[in-house]
């Protein structure tokens, strides 16, 4: 018993058989077992069934807006990348509301764990389809079906050159752990994709589904190629689990950010140059 | 004379922006008191734009937007027609009779100049610096300093490029010395040139950096890019964090994630943009998180008039966010106060946890004067987040509604906060009696309480005549011109007051209102947002016929607002 | 007894909704009015929720919540502690012994009935359907059509679960039937057994559709969900197109695309959401597009409490967008205002090219009553859109500032609108005096005067007492609790108004409220939204002592609204 | 001379030799010679330089907010299906401001073209970098040289299974027109980027340079192909022109939206059944 990372809350809103139950502890241990404290970590989240998981850990949270975590997380770990940030919240969150953070911070390259809870459907308001739905499945708005495509985040993580890009069903929690652990060890962006079972509102992809429609990626798998990675992040038949992509090769922002280049220290640890200020403001005698 | 004013107009990528900064560097560097602002169109090239360059003589500053036309440089054939309405018989304009014919203006005192004759010697590209001789030499700018900044500024552009400069300088020059005369010549104060020159964009980004800003995750948008790209321009130096945003909306939640680590971030914009940030505003007020907004205004609804100014969102600013929280607006009227209240933004935002807004608009953020140093008053900075203990609770009741913020990683606590109706842990509620009510007043009414009882960083006092029974009220970036229409009509039954912070009204607002007899209130848009903001807080309601609204895009002139003060003395007080 | 107040309380989960459901059928078909609202937390399972049912005796109708409970039915341990402050020593409790210890309670009269043990026997999953049978029985509701009602609901379900509901309900019926005597027989009246049932959120979407809305592109948030699964429920035969958006921005820019072809489109949403339509609402107003916006409240900020109910938005709906223009806001006090409402929202949007909301709230869109069919007043579709000749203009100047719309493919003329100031044909313009100035008279002067002339589609009128000297105002979806506590106060000194308009505020409010002695105010929100309102625009100034404000998530109670009213007409008048 | 779609407009407000001039030639040809009119065609942009060019077109012209087109032109089209939808709009507003309708409307399929005046910067705010500048390129905001990863529109297409996938140059205006064409032709989200030179503040992707790093794909490229479609896209040394990937089995929107299933009637044509509304109020009797 007694992970660093528990925290006293009375309850636990998920209902029970929730693939979050999982999840949460799975990323309990993954942090534990790496070493990491509770101290120096901020979970950051939205709004959601998913995003409630900041609630129930011991750390730093942000728990702010449906669609914004990445956001948020990106600029924490600009302003002190002393801090571990991790990101937990649905697959509306992350793919739907927050889709064009989703795309740009892969591009600007933050050194921070995202976890989407990928459950295909909108938990909290009880049951529309998500971004990541299967055609097909009906809902109390998707009456006849959903007919869009659904998202494919791996794809898309792959086609924009992602950092680490990462299948996990929950179900699995010893293949899980060592993917949240590889994610949070990796340098700059890493995305876990998470199925995670919704027992009250996903009746298409249940645990069994799950089970059923996923395989582990074996060794002959070679994330660092990237034309490998976009061949099986585009296999639906039965959907690959693993690390899928990686390219370590790219510089996270905070990295590439002039102020730490020689200083490594937090924005709130430093001192504004007041001299220099008045000599700037001195010095500005021409346009 | 007391005081001219220069005006260039042209086409967009004719470079008369380059003859504004020119020309406002060397006159201040003469020794004149200088001023300088323009319009433009939203286009990179071609349409018509214009700058108008003020110079004072000897002690007189000058520093709000004339109608008034004294010199007028048409640098394109659709030049003159632009500014029309802005002549008079006094102009002087220095025609070029490739562009312009003289005679179809008998009305001024029309010059020629040949400016085009540049084009076609030297190159299109050289008429700019051709105009900064002329102009040299009109003002008697000493040749010698004049060429030696040409110099710098060309240094790098490559020898033939420099000499071609020089050369189109020279000529400039040498035809402005033979056209001394058509100006009386105005008397130079030597104080002026160690006086500094800034534009309101850079005031407020510099009053930022005082201010111990030190992130920034902006989208471009006019009239605000200019914060963005004098804090990224110094951002090395200030150890500023930079971020071009993917839109507002992450702008502004990003500024929310560095003040929640303890840094000071901005969220600068147009009121496009700022719509776009209301339910992360409503964030602010919910998680309690401090933030400061730089809301540069231009004309709306939608996309309205990029280019342009107004003052049409401050029920917006105010307003913005779903729910209920406070904030406070600065609307900064001069280029020292937008230093100065955006340094208190953040040091105010820190104490209270709340949004500060700095309300501009493209008026103040495009216009120059030069300004002693001394005037830049440097306030300090005073952050407000403590190092936590284990027993941390971010959300603790306190007797004034404040609970002391901590930040993650100082001191052993978690810092833990949620947008949802939270308890003193940041941990989600549904106890409505006991925990939503108790919230409530922490957020809403000792807050209240608090905001009231702060002083206006700049007291709101009459200016102009002390005694007075006429009291022209305005607010934001229409002080200065407030101010010289006051001067002008030198009145001493009339004074003025500015408004620098809009909401909460300061305190003494009544009693400085009630002392007139004539109240007048002069504002950049349609409906009357202040007067509406005056009449709910202070129940002062002015009538809608004492009220001088524009919003067709352009500042207040001087003598608009002479001629309104004028008629409604004259008409019915 | 007049009527009885019937309170369920479980945690989420455990069926309690499909009780109401059941119940609210059941009692209507038996021949009661019936009222039923809910409250409940953002989970999905656990916490603790509640529903209340009220019957009124024969033709009394009952359609606003009370504190009071005469019935409580406690299906969890943690149940009565949830609404302890809410009985009294008249409160019927019946309680499963296993999961209430009776003698925990001697206040009140305890009834034992196991709930708990149909559990156990058949299957969690019954004890709803059980506690259905139960009050079956208490409120003599005919066996056989309850039974028959039960299994056409489990019809689908196959033939197990349908017998084990069964099963359960004659249980239950059989227990409840030995308890008839706990309540006093109540009267009914068959008229209401003709009548219709419906919630706030399926009137507005009833509404829409009776409104000509064909186009719904929406993203999930309560409470103002229901309307979007109303309408893609309905979607197939009222030919509506049905659109999941990606986010609320897209759902506003969306239902605005949807308009420029001639569709009617809705934007439905709440606080949050509507926050991120800010900038999509001024570009209705610049390019002149008519716009639906249901905005269903909760409270704020951020987040706040997902599903509770709220009248804190006001401010937001009436200042959203940047820069200026026209804007109308409805808020239905009732079900049939809701319908009738949303019909006049659509029709004078498309008339006046400009937004109307309808301002709701979780209260309002999660509360039930029997409607007689004929008080839903369909009023027609006006569609107000021209077929175009081939010299149309989009925005051609009008004496009332309304250029005809056309629609693309509709006539030989191009619709052309642009997010810019735009000239007649909205061609992108900078001509400030002579284009931007005529196009802000049409956007906001004309209009305002057309607006200012429309009459209230529910005039404002006093209700209650006709000869008073204290009024009650109050507005949205508190209407029908304040009518019940006139009723119930009885006093022909007092009557209420209701605002259903509440923006522009109806032509004949002063001479209305210049009418009593005494205002009195309530509003659900903690800083007086309404209250500022009224004194901005009718110079009405209620003191903050007459008003009642309540923003804790709950709704107001009858005998809330009485208290606050006796209190101030005993006290100080 | 005469082109249907000229429009008389006194000035056309972009810099002489910027790209857009030619884009808009190309468009108005490839329109005319497949004999579409301006009468059934509604040209849908944001904000910025290219998203003027419907004040240039004869037509109808919906110009509405900077990153929302593609939002709006998906509703045109689904409300009235027979209007051929065109959007134009720039980098920052289709793939900054309004990436997440972008990924978003892909999935949804609608029928309409868009064209991306891709000029790898922000023209209209004077030369900010855009999501899809170069690294390293300076600007008065990217003073140390961009740092984000170049957004890949292409390979972001085609990870999202988009109907249709093509990039020209506009230099190249027969291959354009060809293009421009097949894009509009095609049923279903069709995709144009277009790299188009802004001469005023792209010092680094001129006119040579385009000529210089594109080339045109050859008959050896399968576009149904989705892999090698990939293998295209994420080549960069030199950016491949042409069809990019299609997919033409995918349903377009509104065919995937009942009320078209018997009526294809736009909805301005239609009217409420009353009588089935009456009816239908009748009929709740029941919750
Ligand atoms: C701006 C905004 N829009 C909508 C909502 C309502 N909302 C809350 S959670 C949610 C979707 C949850 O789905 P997902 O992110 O997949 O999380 P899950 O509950 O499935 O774990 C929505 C639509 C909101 N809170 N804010
Ligand atoms: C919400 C919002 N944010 C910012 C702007 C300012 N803005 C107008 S155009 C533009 C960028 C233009 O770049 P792009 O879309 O690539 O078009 P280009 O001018 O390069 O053709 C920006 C940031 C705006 N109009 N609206
Ligand atoms: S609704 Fe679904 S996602 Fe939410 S807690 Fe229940 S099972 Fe989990
Ligand atoms: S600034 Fe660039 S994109 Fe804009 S018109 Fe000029 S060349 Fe074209
Ligand atoms: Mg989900
Ligand atoms: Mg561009």
């Amino acid at each position: 018993m007694g992970n660093p990372f528990d925290y006293n809350t009375e309850e636990i809103a998920w209902c029970p058989g929730c693939g979050n139950f999982t999840l949460h502890k799975t990323l309990k241990e993954a942090l534990t077992e790496l070493g990491i404290t509770p101290e120096e970590t901020v979970f950051v989240s939205g709004i959601g069934q998913a995003a409630k998981l900041p609630q129930y850990m011991k750390g730093h949270m942000f728990n702010g807006l449906h669609g914004r975590p990445l956001a948020v997380a990106m600029a924490i770990k600009a302003t002190n990348p002393e801090l571990t940030v991790i990101v937990n919240s649905g697959d509306g969150c992350i793919y739907g509301e927050g889709g064009n953070h989703f795309n740009q911070q892969i591009l600007r390259n933050p050194d921070i764990t995202v976890i989407t809870h990928n459950n295909q459907v909108y938990g909290l308001t009880k049951g529309q389809a998500s971004p990541t739905s299967d055609k097909g499945m009906e809902t109390p708005v998707q009456i006849y079906g959903v007919s869009n495509e659904p998202f494919n985040p791996i794809a898309a993580a792959v086609a924009l050159d992602a950092s680490f890009v990462s299948r996990v069903f929950v179900g699995d929690q010893e293949k899980t752990k060592d993917i949240f652990k590889a994610a949070i060890k990796n340098k700059g962006f890493s995305l876990v994709d998470a199925f995670s079972p919704c027992v009250s509102f996903n009746k298409l992809n249940t645990f069994k589904w799950y089970k059923e429609n996923t395989y582990i990626l074996d060794d002959s798998h070679d994330p660092t190629d990237r034309m490998q990675a976009f061949q099986k992040a585009i296999e639906t038949k039965k959907y690959p689990l693993g690390i899928i992509y990686r390219n370590s090769s790219k510089r996270t922002f905070w990295e590439a950010t002039m102020i730490y280049e020689t200083n490594k220290s937090p924005l709130y640890k430093r001192k504004l140059n007041m001299d220099a200020l008045k000599q700037f403001i001195e010095s500005k005698k021409e346009l | 004379m007391d005081d001219l004013s220069i005006v260039l107009v042209g086409a967009a990528g004719q470079g008369i922006q380059t003859v504004e900064q020119f020309m406002v560097n060397l006159f201040k560097m003469t020794g004149y008191n200088v001023y300088a602002t323009k319009e433009y169109m939203s286009r990179v090239r071609g349409g018509m734009n214009s700058t108008e360059l003020r110079i004072g003589s000897g002690k007189k500053r000058v520093r709000a937007y004339v109608d008034r036309i004294d010199l007028l440089i048409p640098l394109h054939k659709n030049a003159i027609e632009h500014v029309q309405h802005r002549l008079s018989k006094s102009t002087i304009i220095l025609t070029d009779p490739d562009l312009i014919n003289q005679r179809e203006y008998p009305d001024y005192q029309c010059i020629a100049v040949p400016f085009t004759k540049i084009k076609k010697e030297i190159g299109s590209k050289f008429m700019n610096v051709f105009a900064v001789g002329v102009l040299s030499g009109i003002f008697r700018i000493p040749e010698k300093s004049a060429l030696q900044f040409i110099k710098q500024r060309f240094e790098t552009k490559g020898e033939l490029i420099l000499n071609k400069n020089i050369n189109s300088f020279n000529r400039g020059h040498k035809k402005g010395e033979t056209l001394k005369d058509i100006i009386p010549e105005m008397e130079k104060e030597p104080n002026v040139i160690n006086e500094i020159l800034l534009d309101g964009n850079q005031s407020v980004g510099l009053g930022a950096i005082a201010g111990g800003c030190n992130f920034i995750s902006a989208y471009p948008m006019s009239p605000s890019t200019g914060t963005l790209v004098f804090l990224a321009q110094h951002s090395r130096k200030f150890d500023i964090v930079v971020d071009q945003a993917e839109d507002e909306i992450a702008a502004i939640n990003k500024a929310i994630g560095a003040w929640y680590t303890g840094a000071r971030g901005i969220a600068s914009t147009s009121g496009g943009g700022f719509s776009l940030m209301s339910e992360g505003l409503s964030l602010t007020g919910m998680i309690e998180s401090p933030l400061v907004i730089h809301l540069a205004q231009r004309p709306g609804p939608a996309t309205g008039l990029p280019t342009r100014t107004a003052q049409g969102d401050l029920n917006l600013a105010l307003n913005a966010g779903h729910g209920e929280f406070h904030r406070i607006i600065f609307a900064p009227g001069s280029i020292e106060q937008a230093f100065f209240l955006t340094q208190h933004a953040f040091n105010l935002a820190d104490a209270l946890q709340i949004p500060v807004f700095i309300l501009t608009d493209q008026y103040l953020v495009d216009s120059y004067y030069n300004v002693p140093p001394e005037d830049m008053n440097i306030i300090g900075i005073r952050h407000a987040f403590i190092e936590t203990d284990s027993e941390y609770k971010r959300y603790v009741y306190t007797k004034n509604g404040i609970s002391p913020r901590g930040v993650p990683g100082f001191g052993e606590g978690f810092v833990r906060i949620d947008s949802d109706e939270h308890d003193e842990w940041g941990h989600i509620t549904e106890d409505l009696r006991g925990v939503r009510e108790k919230m409530i007043d922490k957020r809403i009414y000792k807050k209240g309480l608090t905001i009231s009882q702060i002083e206006p960083p700049i007291p709101l006092e009459p200016f102009g005549s002390e005694e007075f029974d006429t009291l022209v009220i305005c607010w934001g970036s229409s002080y200065l011109i407030v101010k010289e229409a006051l001067e002008e009509l030198n009145d001493s039954q009339i004074a003025g007051v500015h408004f620098s912070q809009v909401f909460p009204v300061p305190k003494n607002t009544k009693s400085v209102l009630h002392e007139a007899k004539n109240l007048l209130l002069i504002e950049g848009n349609a409906t009357g947002q202040f007067l509406k903001l005056l009449k709910l807080y202070t129940d002062i309601d002015i009538k809608k016929n004492r009220v001088y609204l524009k919003s067709n895009g352009e500042p207040f002139s001087v003598e608009e607002v002479i001629s309104f003060i004028r008629s409604k003395i004259k008409g019915g007080k």
